[in-house]
């Protein structure tokens, strides 16, 4: 490899060219690093088919809301592949309608929690004392209490309008994972020679956490991402299910439950009307969990240099 | 009994029948994503009853992969490609290789025991000591706690350590020091013929190596094992050993008695050794290292693995592998130019003996 | 002390240095009360068994930790209390070589990036050309050959040896007048120790670096500062100062001659010989309950009732530069 | 801290025995007590304040509908939903505070609103027996089949086995349990069909037990006890099973590496002591700990579960609760299923603490 080619890699003044040559070059790292745990791969490739299909799905295949009375759960045909629900509307084109809010929401409580997490995590890490055992303390009170029924509770008692209130709520319940995680992260990081290498060569802290400190624990942040994010769908189906979040959209849980309610399931041809959303739902979890195998690979060191 | 009849070393202090343990040819490889690791290659050696002998190597050598070879503990990944350990006691001899799962555990301990470098985690961290001593003699023979105890007790004394509470405490409850202590002293429980140390004084302070060493001194003489003991340390095998064997990339490239070794090397290695190792007694002795770093062990160069690194390395190294050759009583070398080593050795005892010039 | 004025100002100079450690009810003090002076240009070597505080005393010279008690002067002022400017010029005088090579670099970054991020960070280069020449220099300083396909490496594809030198080189970046090795040999194999040794020496006599060399092995210790000195610790206390052919051939501490004939050499006939000084016991002290007055009284053979378990013996001079801290050794009384 | 200074100080004299076996009793429990106890306490009073912080307060509406649609007066009304509510509106928020803990302390959490007259505490009687039943029994399963089956595949880590096993344990522990119903109920309820008879009975397993059996610990009571639960006890052991498995197995295959496992192999201990004693019980550690977090984690899945499956169990009665917005019931539920999961925390504490010295007793460590 040239000279050149090793300065254009520094991280510092760099050039347009650079830059571009530069993401292009860490989007195709990424991918060959993903592709190093075949089973990580396939659920990394899953997990990024349904982001697709839920946020341009509906642009292709507009969901299809009228009643056809003489079609209601016709068996699936080459037209309609997953048949007709209790109204005659076609089910594969609710399926690809229905996962849109059902990511933002796990995107956003993600997001939230994630964001929790790690300032509440580098704040008690950081300052110690105190401040430290209190958050601590409280992490440990909201592990204790169990988050579904509190969560019913809360259902009950409050009105959820948006997706957004519903994430909000979600990611205050389940912060104190990602908390304990990147606080035991940090302490035991902080006591690395390499850190305090840092501090002796007056890097200035943003240089230590930003460049020593974070890249160590993306493994753990993004693991413990893609984990509340199945636990947000996994909260969030529930309450629907339950009926207890009543905002209108297109939602494979709401699917499910009226699949449920209408008894679709006692119509031998309708079984696929409450099936093809479970699966939706079954499916992408587990590539979820699939893909966290990956994503160990992707942050670890050994494994960069080869790629 | 066939199978256990094996070549005689030239360079053996006496008729390898009478040997305790022979080790002839032992060739041991790990399989790595990379390929595979030759760890060890065709290892020779014969150690006597009472003897000790000391394996010194730096990392990477493969000394500690022979030890575990010798009782079998080596991890999935390492395999014995060929070789023979044999094991001979009260005029029977067996080929440890040979032997099935059930004689292989009594084997262990019982007649060959291993004293591991981590002592800190040599230990079940949820049992007490007196219950993990009374469990190795119950592998072995039926005792009842009472006699373990008995067994137990003069053991611990022996090794300066109180045995009402050491029997009692839990393994995190130990320093280091007395821990490898309480190792030494679980060795003794069934009086083993021989035993096998790694590493036994590096992760200890100098006092407690000291007392460490006093104490396996005196043990030697008193229970007559033979001990094999594995170190980077060359010191320590100035204290310890009769006999000493350096090893380098996965052979013993020199074989002597410790005065040999020491003031009449024939091996560049074991004289780049001496050169590097400084003495706390006496004025300063300038020090030289060794140039470059051990080799790759998967890919492993042509000829004489040291060649890279030799001052006296000639076209000849970088061709052929020597053999270990006999070049005098109990004293062999794996070099075609020991003569010129030996002469470059008496020049740097000279000067260690009477130093001249100040500090270079 | 009006000492300091007569002489030139010490580089590093601790005075009644002491750190303690834990809860305020079981407070204990793994640095009790150090004071020594290093100069400019000298090695100090502090030896010590495990647990006796030469790790502390290094991290608190280096200013990663702050001291409970006492004070560190760099140049004669101290740290804690210059202002932001001083204590940056401080802060990147005074480097710290780690032990372990394989949690002194980050495994995330390449070498390059290690050893350009000081070079950045004070702008001591002006274009990623120079800093790529910096690193080949410094890289020829320590030893670093190929540079090229180094720089380019992950930590974990280089050996132990090669890891210190990038530490090193790493702390080189910043110019530093003092350097603090703890023990930073002692992971690395005993045929490639002595070259490091000799790179530390050379940083010595090339670029005037003061060193405080911390080790546990006093062999090392006599080779690399002969011409230096050697400071002795006992849990948590320095027990003798000396410099190092005296110390060797002719120590004054009951605990330094019980170190130094302990000690076993790579040479048979020598270390077998050895006239071994019996302890009265093999237990260390613990720092949660130490023994009263000399902290070396319950193991010392020259223990004298009555006397090394009353009072703890000061650290006095004994006239010839060395110091002592022993009740049965002749001193002279310490000036001021 | 200088780990040197940690490891090297010499362990202290021995205080006598027994002071000192008391001293670290003493400071561990109480500690994991406090804490258990302080949690509970947070607890009830974060549902005490939640009503009153809801922007629309539960009390006030049941007062306010009592007014409207039954012509009460606000005295009668307010008397009403003192009693219900075990809550008096009107006095000063502490002492409707203290008044509240005192009742929650005699058991006594209120009326419910929609069966008016019966006490929260009656309802919660008949229900909460069949969830710890059959949570307890496929917790007790999943946690032993998934121990064992872990460590077997970490044992054969290179066979056949293992893949599958994993592979399968993920698919299982992924799948949301109440989802694993609902195909439960499809496919073996509905969908496949032997010679017409669905595999499984679905309508009849419903209920706890069959009205005509005497309840009582007759073997026919707990065989029909079972086969009313079977469903929601395969739901729970299979969302579980598969967690404890993978957890067993990585935690075997660390422990296998560990040096005192290569010792007690070259001290010639059997195979079986070393699994038993050396790896086994040093790889369940830390599953010990996670036993708690799961019993809360099951709590939370029954209110699904036992609704589909229509088991009369505490979640159900918690779901049916909410969609009819008894807040007493609700209120109720939640507090009896925390203490239950907060009680069973401290629980998984101490049998940690017995399975590992170094918690129980200080050493040199500390």
């Amino acid at each position: 490899m040239s000279e050149d080619a090793v300065r254009s890699t520094t991280v510092y003044q760099r050039t347009a060219k650079d830059v571009l040559l530069g993401m292009w070059g860490s989007i195709a790292r990424f991918f060959r690093l993903m592709a190093r745990n075949r089973l990580g791969f396939v659920g990394f490739l899953i997990i990024l088919f349904y982001f697709v299909v839920s946020f341009l799905g509906p642009l292709v295949m507009p969901v299809d809301n009228n009643t056809k009375v003489d079609r209601i759960f016709e068996r699936p045909s080459w037209r309609h592949p997953l048949g007709m629900d209790h109204q005659g509307r076609d089910v594969l084109s609710q399926v690809v309608n229905g996962g849109r809010d059902i990511l933002t929401t796990a995107l956003l409580t993600a997001l939230i929690s994630t964001a929790i997490g790690i300032t509440l995590g580098a704040l008690a890490s950081v300052i110690g004392g105190g401040v430290d055992n209190l958050l601590v303390m409280l992490a440990d009170i909201f592990m204790a209490v169990p988050q579904f029924p509190l969560l019913v509770v809360l259902a009950g008692f409050i009105q959820v309008s948006s997706m957004a209130f519903l994430a909000l709520i979600l990611a205050v319940l389940s912060w104190p994972g990602l908390f304990r995680a990147v606080r035991a992260q940090v302490l035991s990081l902080r006591e690395r020679d390499y850190v305090e290498a840092a501090v002796l060569l007056d890097l200035g802290t943003p240089h230590i956490i930003f460049r020593e400190i974070l890249p160590n624990m993306m493994s753990y942040i993004a693991i413990s991402f893609a984990f509340s994010m199945t636990g947000a769908i996994y909260s969030q189906t529930g309450l629907v299910l339950l009926g207890l979040v009543p905002f209108s959209s297109q939602n494979w849980g709401v699917m499910i439950s009226i699949a449920w309610t209408r008894g679709a399931i006692f119509y031998r041809d309708a079984a696929v009307y409450i099936l093809a959303p479970v699966f939706a739902i079954a499916i992408f979890q587990l590539a979820m969990v699939w893909m966290t195998r990956s994503l160990e690979e992707v942050f670890n060191p050994r494994l960069r240099a080869r790629a | 009994m066939e199978g256990t009849i094996v070549q005689q070393l030239p360079w053996s202090k006496g008729q390898a029948e009478e040997a305790l343990l022979s080790v002839r040819d032992m060739w041991i490889e790990y399989q790595a994503a990379r390929g595979a690791v030759k760890a060890v290659r065709g290892v020779d050696f014969d150690i006597f009853p009472g003897e000790s002998m000391a394996l010194i190597g730096e990392s990477g050598c493969g000394k500690t992969t022979l030890g575990l070879g010798i009782i079998r503990l080596l991890v999935k990944t390492a395999e014995i490609v060929r070789g023979q350990v044999i094991y001979r006691r009260d005029g029977s001899a067996v080929d440890v290789r040979s032997m099935d799962e059930e004689q292989l555990r009594q084997f262990r301990w019982q007649d060959c025991a291993m004293v591991f470098q981590s002592a800190l985690s040599a230990f079940n961290p949820v049992l007490r000591i007196r219950d993990q001593m009374y469990e190795t003699v119950k592998a072995h023979r039926s005792a009842s706690r009472a006699e373990v105890t008995e067994i137990a007790y003069p053991l611990l004394r022996r090794v300066q350590l109180e045995p009402e509470r050491v029997l009692r405490a839990y393994p995190h409850e130990l320093s280091g020091g007395m821990r490898q202590r309480v190792l030494i002293a679980m060795a003794l429980l069934l009086n083993p013929p021989m035993i096998i140390l790694d590493e036994p004084t590096t992760a200890l302070d100098i006092l407690t190596q000291r007392t460490i060493i006093d104490l396996l001194r005196a043990l030697q003489s008193d229970f007559r094992f033979a001990m094999m003991f594995i170190s980077h340390d060359l010191s320590l095998a100035a204290e310890l050993a009769n006999h000493v064997a350096t090893m380098y990339a996965g052979c013993i490239v020199e074989y002597g008695t410790v005065n040999q070794i020491f003031y009449e090397p024939h091996h560049p290695y074991t004289l780049g050794l001496i050169k590097a190792v400084p003495t706390v007694t006496g004025d300063f002795q300038d020090l030289s290292s060794i140039a470059g770093s051990p080799p790759d062990l998967i890919d492993l160069p042509l000829g004489c693995k040291f060649h890279v690194r030799c001052p006296f390395a000639t076209r000849r190294c970088e061709e052929e592998e020597p053999e270990l050759m006999h070049i005098g009583p109990e004293h062999a070398a794996a070099c075609f130019y020991t003569d010129e080593v030996e002469r470059q050795a008496d020049r740097a005892w000279e000067e260690i003996r009477n130093p001249q010039g100040a500090f270079a | 002390m009006s000492l300091a004025s007569s002489h030139d100002v010490p580089l590093i100079e601790v005075r009644g240095l002491g750190r303690a450690f834990g809860s305020r009810r079981r407070r204990v003090w793994a640095v009790d009360d150090v004071s020594f002076r290093v100069p400019r240009g000298e090695i100090l070597c502090l030896v010590g068994e495990s647990g006796c505080g030469k790790t502390t005393t290094g991290k608190l010279i280096a200013g990663l930790l702050r001291p409970s008690r006492g004070e560190v002067r760099f140049e004669g002022q101290d740290i804690w209390k210059i202002e932001r400017k001083s204590f940056k010029r401080y802060r990147t005088a005074v480097q710290l070589i780690h032990q372990d090579p394989y949690a002194s670099l980050n495994p995330m970054q390449t070498v390059y990036e290690i050893i350009t991020a000081p070079l950045f960070r004070h702008n001591l280069v002006s274009s990623r050309a120079h800093a790529w020449e910096r690193c080949l220099e410094l890289f020829h300083i320590v030893g670093l050959t190929p540079p090229e396909d180094l720089l380019r490496k992950h930590p974990h594809e280089l050996s132990g040896g090669q890891r210190q030198r990038v530490s090193v080189a790493r702390a080189l970046t910043v110019n530093p007048s003092f350097i603090v090795a703890d023990e930073a040999v002692s992971m690395v194999d005993v045929s490639i120790r002595v070259s490091l040794l000799s790179m530390l020496g050379r940083l010595r006599d090339e670029f005037g670096v003061t060193f405080l060399f911390i080790t546990h092995d006093l062999a090392l210790a006599k080779y690399f500062a002969w011409d230096g000195r050697i400071a002795v610790m006992y849990v948590g206390d320095i027990i003798e100062i000396s410099d190092t052919p005296r110390l060797v051939n002719d120590p004054q501490h009951p605990y330094t001659q019980a170190l130094l004939s302990a000690v076993p050499e790579a040479d048979p006939e020598l270390t077998r010989n050895k006239r071994r000084i019996a302890l009265r016991s093999q237990d260390i002290p613990s720092l949660q309950n130490l023994p009263p007055g000399c902290r070396f009284h319950p193991r010392c053979p020259r223990f004298v009732e009555g006397l090394c378990d009353v009072e703890p013996p000061a650290l006095l001079e004994t006239g010839d530069g060395r110091e002592v801290a022993c009740h049965l050794v002749v001193r002279q009384e310490a000036v001021a | 801290m200088d780990a040197a200074v940690e490891r090297e100080a010499s362990v202290p004299r021995t205080l006598p025995l027994r002071r000192w076996l008391r001293a670290v009793l003493s400071s561990y429990y109480v500690r994991q007590l406090g804490k258990a106890l302080f949690t509970v306490f947070f607890v009830t009073s974060l549902i005490f304040f939640l009503i009153r912080l809801m922007p629309t307060n539960p009390i006030e509406k049941y007062v306010n509908d009592l007014m409207v649609n039954e012509g009460r007066s606000r005295e009668e009304a307010l008397n009403e939903a003192r009693n219900i509510f075990a809550i008096d509106l009107d006095a000063p928020t502490y002492v409707q505070y203290l008044d509240y803990v005192s009742k929650l302390a005699k058991g006594d959490l209120g009326m419910s609103l929609l069966s008016r007259g019966t006490p929260v505490a009656d309802i919660i009687k008949t229900v909460l027996p069949w969830t710890v039943f059959s949570v307890g029994v496929s917790l007790l399963v999943s946690f032993i089949v998934g121990a064992l089956l872990g460590t077997v595949i970490a044992y054969r880590r290179g066979g056949a086995l293992d893949p599958i096993v994993s592979a399968l344990s993920s698919l299982l522990s992924a799948i949301p349990g109440y989802l694993q119903a609902i195909l439960l109920i499809v496919f073996l309820g509905v969908t496949i069909k032997i010679n017409g008879k669905s595999l499984v009975p679905i309508t009849q397993m419903r209920g706890a037990y069959t009205p005509g059996i005497q309840p009582g610990f007759t073997w026919a009571f707990v065989k029909d006890a079972f086969f009313h639960a079977g469903l929601p006890i395969s739901v729970y052991i299979l969302t579980t099973v598969g967690g404890w498995t993978l957890a067993m197995k990585s935690n075997t295959i660390n422990t296998l590496g560990e040096d005192y496992v290569t010792v007690a192999r070259a001290r010639g201990l059997s195979d079986g002591r070393i699994t038993t004693a050396y790896v086994g019980r040093n790889a369940l550690l830390p599953l010990v700990s996670q036993l708690a977090i799961s019993i809360g984690f099951a709590f939370g899945g029954s209110v699904l579960i036992e609704t589909y499956f229509v088991y009369p169990g505490i979640g159900q009665r918690l779901n049916a609760a909410v969609t009819n917005r008894d807040y007493p019931v609700m209120q109720g539920i939640f507090l009896i299923i925390t203490f239950m999961v907060i009680f069973s925390n401290l629980l998984a504490d101490l049998l940690y603490s017995v399975l590992d010295p170094r918690i129980r007793v200080g050493g040199k460590g500390e």
